[in-house]
């Protein structure tokens, strides 16, 4: 059971990628702003949550389109990934290493701003593993 | 050395394969190694009377001053022989015992094995080495004595003669590390040299009571004795070797090998004197009192060991050579008459001598034995149990003191154990024949061992200068730590000692006499066994089990909220004591409070009471988001909007989740009583006072601040960001980050997987 | 490669972990892939050891920042012999894993939590920095957490009620003692927290916190009195899992406690080390009294494991170097030892279906050599020579009677023969008595991946046993280093740190 | 304010350790809940709460300079938020499948597997 | 100036909506009625957010309204959908 | 699809206040994945959009907003003479989702009327009002207003 | 002067999110305090974020103040359906002045229904 009525349709429908839009805004410029992956990531999946509310997991897990462990297997990976060119080149693990000019919009380049997407796919891939499951526990 | 303790073991492990592999000859093939150790040894014994001990050695724990170090002189020989020699006999007989039985090529490696640790015992020269292959023959001996494990006696016997020996041995742990200590060295040939600086030294009483408590449990000295009879649940070949000429023997080893260290001072006399004296007569009155012949054996065992442990404490000369003399033979007529009452119990089936009588023609060759070892025992010329006790008259009129007492408690012992081997020689073969018995004479291997070692016995009371003085020699010279003579003749000649021998062999003819009624006389006395030391190792077992029990409902009682309660008390308890006996507390520099700020504080007190108070699920939810959501508007209002974004977002997540889960949760209710309010609020206000001071106590403290400085100079300029906190979170910090989301996952998985692992297909995994 | 080194033992079982969740429609790839890790991960943590052995020291500052304001990865001795054991354990159970988990448990995800957990443990041993063993303590619990009540069966769930609430109390006391120490300090390094601390900050405060983390760290350490969370789960999670937790769990703890008492805290050690040394006294005791009122095999057990966890802070209560190469003896002895224990039990329960004492007898008569794969690690549990758990018996009484301490030291030896107890005890009843009814698997082979890891750690106890003499000496190498705690910071934060 | 925080942080901890040792299940979740916000203010407090600004280095600067609130407890404290949001979801099932299995919330009634 | 003035006073205002709104909230009597308060209380959220960015002179509480609004939202309905569906108060 | 990604592109420049081709660019790109991304969630959009006729709609709508406001204010101070609140079935001309939503949340938005549900068979809309005469003047209103400048605007 | 207009936008939405508050505690059933708080709230905070995006005057700020706004423009009545909805269904009563319910017919409907399902 869902809460359907067109009215909250309409809405989840103008609202997800409304939602889904700050959420990369706040992951883009959290590296100088307040922001950054992990809020990022909960936004974005305060979206995908509205829509499971709205209209169900089927729906929400149709717009997922990927199952959320493996959103949070490739967000541990990329993450992981960020720290190891530096590891295989004889330097330290985590070694950030930046592109030298900053491109429009989303700012300076760098595997720190990857390790940023990484958490970014972990917390959206948690979030949205632990409510798709406890709503399916929940039917 | 060291290569025959080895080959041993190397035999103990191919046992069961040697067992598949040769079928009934395997026995005399396992038997093989120890008596080509045996011979092995006698090759040494020329060296070894010449006065030259050899000696191998190699790092063993070097930081610890663990040397794996073997040394043969004239006791270890001594010993090594009886140990290969008696071992190799027991294998075959045990052999024969066991033929057809599943079981026999465990036993087979379990003696090898234990041959293979007490040769280890008795060579090794450094004292960590000894206590090693001592624990070898405890455990091994544990199997051993549990042979037959499915019997609950079995087990038990066996339990109790490793808790005894184990505890002692773990006494007798401690004093060896404090001997080496006192002395400076491990190295066991080495302590003799150093007995002034041992004795003068602080530790030398406590570590000579804890290696002599290891000494004597292991002995079965009184009031350790009562382990002994109890092992002889064992197998006869198992008691014929464990209580004949090794284990048990092992105390006696060990008190003579340390007599050059430790013998001679007055505590030495008293202690293992007196022990020995009083182990003697107890093991020889209860010996008397036995019907069953193993029984009766195992005390003469413990009288016999008190014997031992009488004269290496009386420590002189005499009494050095008397001990060995007296070690050796009690080996041979002990092990003769284990293994011969073994192999009538295997065909007449029974130990009883109130059931036994008449076998002597049905199994002469085994009388044969029987009798001899017997008459040994009981001191008879020409045997040469006679020629040791003879020694041991003689010895013992050097005990420093008390002499009379000591006089009277070993005539006395000797008696009754000339009336117990009177027992074991006559009733079973001679009188009238029991009906029901159909004994035919044992097969081979059960006959070989007691009659070559009865022969042995003969041999060595016949020609005791040539046989016996090699082999005495050179022991009681390590035993006494200098050169000792000793002068063997089978006829000493009309001495004192032999108008004692006299005596005592009469007084022994008329308890043997009187041995039925005696018996009757004092059945009514057996209740007194009860309190014996026995009774107070079972009342010590229950009682540690009980104390257990009781502990475990005290503590670990299955409340959760004793357990929190507890734990949360201890930490306040700790930590509040340090705080306050230590920091010195001052409220905090300035800053003031503005009114929204006040009002926050406010929202989320109220909050947190509500919680407390909450009778609903919904509203202590809720209670607790107003507590969250304060939280957020705190580090909002002080410089972290970070924090604030990720605190908001999460609050409203976590009521999300509540939300999820609130309608199968339990409704909030009131389970404690009155009385567990008040004591876990005393507590929580505990805690809660206690973070306030640590709060107060550290802002007050000046903020050093050199990972603040160094993120803001740095934060831009090296990595890029400006954002510091987002920078401290990916960058310079990023590892714990990694960490964290790797939490984060986990926490998902598990979520996922326990709420889709329905107890239908659920699975038994091990 | 050798930079790497220190982060190579977190990294493995992470990246296993991550395959292992990646894979999660390829059973059988699952499968190697974790077996294949965690013998990768006892090859990079073989390489740490024999490294750091060398050059005493192996450092990496993560991202390259500078010590007392990155992370620093630090492996000394002591830590790189508890990450190669982490190897070991790790190594025996995944396989042993193979044989005993069902494939419902491995669907949802045990391979990606045991190396999460294996990582974590890894990450503690190896962070030079106190928030980061918080984290790396959070990631090995929630591992812990999910494999202890993965199955959902109502005695693990009861059990991990229990251990999840205490060991998160104890996670908050940690937080608050980290924070508290910033607050105070101003850093998080360890080796710069010792310098700091040392120098006088807030003497009163430091002792507090002191105390605080010594519950934090007793409470995971399983120490007398905040170790009932141990006894009240440990024998409910399958049994691959509970060996895992009994070799590993706890001597993070342990681990945790040494390292904050020998380099961080040094203020007041005549009050933290007779704390400690009390602590062990009770641990010692109250854990094998425990153990003797039970008649489960994995409760005997795991009342054990507190009991000898008092044995490893006996140790450090002493504080004398000989004492810490105790410690650390007993510490490399305990995780093989218990674990295989744990291994020994899931055999006797293939065999006959149960755990509980009172049914289960025989099977010396139809396996003694199984049999005798039990008495290997029971008896070394007990400290009967020459096995491995003698030395360490041995080292820790030495060292207590050269301290002088010796009533400590006969309890200590009075605990050891109660163990003996127990272990004689669970052979009594599974191994020598008639079984009450014959069991499941009666005359069933032994499947490989049961057996093999059990032969092969009964094969490490022996040798360590017979080897005694290079083991101690690395031990004692390694308690050396500990009590020179200046060489440890001047190993993080450079030459001259520790003045 | 410092003072003001730390009386609040001082009654979350009673709050949540009171609650925390009640036999209801709920209670217990609740408690640990009070005390990870407990924590986590305690946390950031030791940075000196100051009303001086997010630590973000303004535009045209090249670094952050004072004053500004300390950064390093805003990320230890982020650090443990963001692990106590999965622990907590974790908790929760965990509450509620304990809940189901044995049939209670309370607490004293979970003692089958000590003893 | 003034606009700080102004945001104090909004502020203050906001405030005394905050202690009426934590009234219904008490008050109830039913969970539909809490919902509203509490969806009521974010709004007031979002208004403190708006005036304390002007008092503190720091867009950035301007962010956190932007979150608030849209968790806020997302509460309210949970909550909604837990009421419909027959959840305990 | 073209017109709503527009409107997030103009969203997204207001949010980083970057007016720059590239943030408008960006913008779009990013609106437009997200709007692929929306897809399966499927629903009925407007049919089309007349936007020539939104300004005179928002206008219309803003100047309701701020009566209806006045008018709460009223009812919230003195409420006691003025509610008659009644809930009132409105019949619907609109059948696309977007278009009963767009008409409910401006109810909602404006005096005294909130809408409380839909029929399921999305013909009716139920609407509770503050102070009412008669519940044909309500769906009246209704009718005339809001729902005929939706289709007006929308159709 | 914008000092002022932002200080009368500020005032004026705080205002009105008074005046919501106070509608929230006087009128008397769930349906009335929804329609006083959809509104007056909605408006205030949005007056209030205008306030603030004119107070700092840079196209960033006042952007996000826009998107604030719509956002709860957005949101608001939706929020307010849900609520009412449910709070309709689980049966807040309504205050016993209001005149006519045509609602409640066509719920009785739909929980039959709902009944009838689950039989
Ligand atoms: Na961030
Ligand atoms: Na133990």
């Amino acid at each position: 059971m869902t809460l359907d009525s067109p009215i909250l349709r309409s809405a989840t429908r103008l609202l997800l990628p409304l939602t889904l839009m700050f959420s990369v805004f706040l992951l883009v410029r959290g590296h100088n702003e307040p922001g950054g992956g992990f809020v990022g990531g909960l936004v974005a999946a305060a979206a995908f949550a509205l829509v499971l509310l709205v209209q169900g997991q089927g729906a929400a897990r149709d717009l997922l389109r990927v199952d959320p462990l493996s959103l949070v297997a490739a967000g541990l990976f990329t993450a992981l990934c960020s720290g190891l060119p530096p590891l295989l080149a004889g330097g330290a693990f985590m070694t950030g290493s930046w592109l030298k000019t900053p491109l429009p919009v989303v700012g300076k380049l760098g595997t720190p701003v990857l390790f940023d997407v990484g958490v970014f796919l972990v917390v959206l891939g948690i979030t949205m593993a632990i409510l798709f499951a406890l709503a399916e526990e929940e039917r | 050395m060291l290569t025959s303790i080895l080959l041993l073991f190397a035999a103990s492990s191919l046992a069961p394969l040697a067992h598949r592999a040769l079928g009934k000859r395997a026995g005399v093939c396992l038997a093989a190694v120890p008596a080509l150790l045996f011979a092995h040894f006698v090759g040494q014994l020329g060296s070894v009377t010449a006065g030259r001990a050899s000696a191998e050695s190699w790092d063993w724990v070097a930081g610890l001053g663990i040397r794996l170090a073997f040394h043969l002189d004239g006791l270890s020989l001594l010993f090594a022989l009886l140990v290969t020699g008696i071992g190799a006999l027991v294998l075959v007989y045990g052999a024969g015992y066991l033929e057809g039985d599943p079981r026999l090529p465990r036993f087979s490696a379990a003696m090898l094995f234990f041959m293979a640790a007490m040769l280890g015992l008795v060579l090794a020269d450094d004292a960590i080495v000894l206590f090693v292959f001592w624990e070898l023959t405890s455990v091994s001996s544990y199997l051993l004595i549990g042979f037959d494990h499915e019997q609950e006696k079995a087990r038990k016997s066996a339990l109790q003669a490793l808790f005894v020996t184990g505890a002692g041995g773990l006494a007798m742990l401690a004093g060896l590390l404090l001997l080496g200590e006192a002395a400076g060295t491990l190295q066991l040939s080495a302590l003799g040299a150093e007995a002034a600086r041992i004795q003068g030294h602080a530790l030398h009483l406590p570590a000579l009571l804890l290696i002599l408590l290891g000494a004597f449990t292991k002995s079965a000295q009184f009031p350790f004795h009562f382990w002994l009879p109890g092992a002889m649940a064992a197998p006869s070949p198992v008691s014929a070797y464990l209580h004949s000429a090794t284990m048990v023997k092992a105390g006696i080893y060990l008190l003579a090998r340390l007599n050059p260290a430790l013998g001679g001072t007055d505590a030495w006399h008293y202690l293992v004197i007196l022990a020995g004296a009083a182990t003697l007569v107890t093991g020889a009155v209860l010996a008397y009192g036995q019907t069953d012949l193993k029984r009766l054996l195992a005390f003469t065992t413990v009288s016999a060991l008190g014997t031992l442990t009488l004269l290496v404490g009386i420590s002189t000369e005499h009494s050095a050579r008397a001990a060995m003399a007296f070690l050796l033979v009690h080996a041979l007529y002990k092990a003769a008459l284990f293994l011969g009452v073994g192999a009538i119990d295997h065909e007449a089936g029974t130990r009883d001598v109130r059931e036994l009588g008449g076998l002597a023609r049905a199994m002469p060759l085994t009388a044969f034995a029987v009798c001899a070892s017997a008459l040994s025992m009981a001191g008879l010329p020409p045997l040469f149990g006679y020629v040791a006790k003879e020694f041991f008259h003689e010895a013992k009129q050097e005990v420093p003191r008390a002499a009379a007492w000591v006089s009277t408690a070993s005539f006395l012992g000797s008696a009754l154990v000339a009336a117990a081997a009177g027992l074991v020689a006559w009733r079973p073969f001679f009188g009238r024949r029991r009906s029901q018995l159909s004994a035919h004479e044992a097969p081979p291997a059960l006959w070989l061992g007691p009659v070559l070692l009865a022969l042995l016995g003969v041999a060595l009371g016949l020609f005791p200068g040539s046989l016996a003085v090699p082999l005495i020699q050179p022991a009681a010279s390590a035993m006494r730590g200098e050169p000792t003579v000793v002068e063997l003749a089978p006829w000493l000649g009309l001495s004192p000692a032999l108008v004692q021998s006299l005596l005592m062999l009469a007084a022994g003819a008329v308890l043997y006499a009187v041995h039925d009624r005696a018996l009757a006389a004092l059945a009514p006395l057996r209740g007194l066994a009860r309190l014996g030391p026995d009774r107070g190792y079972q009342a010590l077992m229950a009682g540690l089990v009980a104390l257990a029990r009781a502990q475990t409902r005290a503590l670990q009682n299955g409340v959760l909220g004793v357990y929190l309660l507890v734990t949360i008390g201890s930490a306040v308890a700790l930590a509040g004591y340090a705080l306050f006996s230590r920091a010195t507390l001052a409220a905090p520099a300035g800053g003031g409070v503005r009114l929204g700020e006040a009002a926050v504080a406010l929202a989320m007190v109220v909050g947190a009471v509500a919680v407390i108070r909450a009778r609903t699920t919904l509203i202590g939810v809720a209670a607790l988001g107003v507590v969250g959501y304060g939280v957020a508007v705190i580090f909002l209002l002080f410089g972290g909007p970070d924090l604030a974004l990720t605190q908001f977002a999460i609050e409203t997540l976590s009521v999300l989740l509540f939300v999820l889960v609130l309608r199968r949760l339990p409704p909030l209710r009131q389970l404690s009583p009155r009385s567990e309010h008040l004591r876990d609020g005393l507590v929580a206000v505990s805690g809660g006072l206690f973070v306030t001071a640590l709060v107060l106590a550290a802002t007050a403290t000046p903020h050093a601040t050199p990972l603040r400085d160094w993120f803001a100079a740095n934060s831009l300029s090296a990595a890029q960001g400006r954002n510091v906190v987002n920078v401290i979170l990916v960058d310079f910090r990023a590892f714990d980050t990694l960490g964290e989301i790797t939490v984060l996952a986990v926490a998902a998985l598990g979520v996922v997987a326990l709420l889709r692992l329905r107890p239908e297909d659920r699975k038994e995994s091990l | 490669m050798t930079r790497a080194l220190p982060v190579l033992p977190v990294l493995v079982p992470l990246a296993t972990a991550i395959a292992c969740l990646a894979l999660h429609a390829f059973p059988r790839a699952r499968r190697a892939a974790s077996v294949g890790g965690a013998g990768l991960l006892l090859l990079a943590a073989a390489a740490l050891l024999r490294h750091v052995d060398a050059a005493e020291f192996a450092v990496l500052q993560v991202g390259a920042w500078p010590a007392p304001f990155g992370i620093s990865l630090v492996a000394d001795r002591f830590a790189a012999i508890l990450v190669l054991l982490t190897g070991v354990t790790g190594l025996a159970v995944a396989v042993y894993s193979l044989g005993s988990i069902d494939d419902v448990r491995e669907a949802h995800g045990y391979h990606t939590l045991f190396h999460v957990l294996l990582a974590g443990v890894c990450m503690a041993f190896l962070t030079g920095d106190l928030f980061n063993l918080y984290v790396a303590f959070e990631v090995m619990l929630m591992a812990s957490f999910v494999l202890l009540a993965l199955g959902g069966e109502r005695a693990q769930l009861e059990g991990a009620v229990k251990y999840v609430t205490l060991n998160l109390l104890s996670s908050g006391f940690f937080l608050v003692a980290v924070g508290t120490l910033y607050g105070v300090a101003g850093t998080l390094n360890m080796a710069d927290l010792a310098r700091t601390l040392e120098s006088g900050v807030a003497p009163g405060l430091s002792t507090t916190l002191a105390c605080l983390l010594l519950v934090a760290f007793g409470i995971k350490a399983a120490v007398f009195p905040l170790f009932f969370w141990l006894p009240a789960s440990y024998h409910t999670p399958p049994v691959a899992v509970s060996a895992v937790f009994a070799g590993l769990l706890t001597k993070v703890g342990v681990y945790a406690l040494v390292r904050a008492f020998t380099l961080i805290f040094r203020a007041e050690p005549e009050f933290t080390d007779a704390l400690i040394l009390g602590i062990a006294v009770f641990t010692m005791v109250t854990g094998v009294l425990g153990a003797a009122a039970q008649f489960e095999f994995r409760r005997v057990l795991s009342f054990h494991i507190v009991s000898q966890i008092g044995y490893m802070v006996l140790g450090l209560g002493l504080a004398t170097p000989l004492a810490l190469a105790g410690t650390v003896f007993y510490l490399m002895h305990h995780i093989v030892v218990k674990t295989n224990l744990f291994l020994v039990g899931g055999l006797v329960k293939w065999i006959g279906g149960t755990l509980a004492l009172e049914s289960l007898g025989g099977i010396y008569k139809r396996r003694p050599a199984l049999a005798l794969l039990f008495l290997v690690p029971a008896f070394s549990l007990a400290g009967i020579p020459p096995l491995s758990g003698f030395w360490g018996k041995l080292v820790l009484v030495k060292a207590g009677l050269d301290a002088g301490q010796y009533l400590v030291t006969a309890i200590a030896l009075a605990v050891s023969l109660l163990t003996l107890y127990s272990m004689t005890k669970l052979w009594n009843e599974a191994f020598w008595k008639e079984p009450p009814a014959p069991g499941p698997r009666e005359d069933q082979p032994l499947p490989w991946t049961l057996l093999g890891p059990v032969v092969a750690l009964a094969a490490i106890t022996v040798a360590v046993g017979l080897a005694a003499g290079p083991v101690f000496d690395l031990a004692s190498r390694a308690g050396a280093q500990l009590s020179d705690p200046a060489r440890y910071v001047e190993a993080v934060l450079g030459p001259g740190a520790a003045r | 304010m410092t003072a003001l925080l730390a009386v609040v942080i001082g009654i979350l901890y009673g709050a949540g350790l009171y609650l925390v040792m009640r036999r209801s299940i709920v209670k217990l979740v609740l408690g640990l809940g009070l005390l990870t916000h407990a924590a986590n203010l305690l946390i950031f407090t030791m940075g000196r709460v100051s009303r001086d600004g997010a630590p973000i280095v303004p535009p045209g600067a090249a670094e952050l300079t004072a004053p500004y609130s300390d950064p390093v407890p805003q990320a230890l404290v982020l650090t443990a938020i963001v692990i106590s949001f999965g622990v907590q979801a974790f908790l929760l099932v965990l509450v509620k499948l304990a809940h189901r299995a044995t049939g209670t919330d309370d607490l004293d009634a979970l003692r089958s597997t000590d003893q | 100036m003034t606009a700080a003035v102004g945001a104090a006073l909004a502020l203050a205002l906001i405030g005394a909506g905050v202690l009426l709104a934590f009234v219904r909230l008490v008050r109830g009597p039913d969970l539909a009625n809490r919902v509203v308060a509490v969806d009521l209380l974010s709004a007031l959220g979002i208004g403190v957010a708006g005036a304390g960015s002007v008092l503190a002179g720091d867009p950035v509480y301007l962010d956190v309204a932007l979150v608030l609004a849209l968790v806020a939202f997302l509460g309210t309905v949970a909550f909604a959908r837990y009421a419909e569906r027959g959840g305990a108060e | 699809m073209k017109l709503e990604a527009l409107a997030l592109a103009l969203g997204w420049m207001a949010l980083t206040g970057d007016g720059s081709p590239a943030a408008a660019v960006f913008g779009l790109g990013l609106g437009l994945a997200l709007l692929r991304l929306s897809k399966p969630l499927g629903g009925e959009g407007f049919a089309r959009v007349r936007l020539h006729r939104l300004p005179g709609f928002a206008l219309f709508f803003a100047r309701e907003i701020v009566v209806s406001n006045l008018k709460v204010a009223a009812a919230v101070l003195a409420p006691a003479g003025r509610l008659r609140p009644a809930i009132v079935a409105v019949p619907l001309r609109l059948d696309r989702d977007a278009e009963i939503a767009l008409l409910a949340d401006l109810i909602t938005l404006t005096p005294g009327t909130l809408s409380l549900d839909v029929s399921s068979d999305r013909r009716t809309l139920y609407v509770h009002a503050m102070s009412t005469q008669s519940p044909d003047e309500l769906r009246h209103e209704i009718r005339d207003g809001f729902e005929r400048r939706i289709l007006e605007v929308f159709r | 002067m914008t000092g002022w207009l932002v200080a009368a936008l500020l005032l004026l939405g705080a205002a009105f999110m008074l005046l919501a508050a106070l509608g929230l505690v006087r009128l008397p059933d769930l349906y009335l305090r929804m329609s006083a708080t959809s509104k007056a709230a909605t408006l205030g905070a949005s007056l209030i974020l205008a306030g603030a995006g004119l107070h700092f005057g840079t196209a960033a700020v006042a952007g996000r103040a826009v998107v604030v706004i719509v956002f709860l423009f957005l949101t608001a009545p939706v929020a307010a359906h849900a609520i009412g909805r449910a709070g309709y269904r689980r049966g807040s009563p309504l205050w016993e002045g209001t005149t006519v319910d045509e609602l409640r017919d066509a719920e009785a409907r739909r929980r039959d229904r709902g009944r009838r399902n689950d039989a």
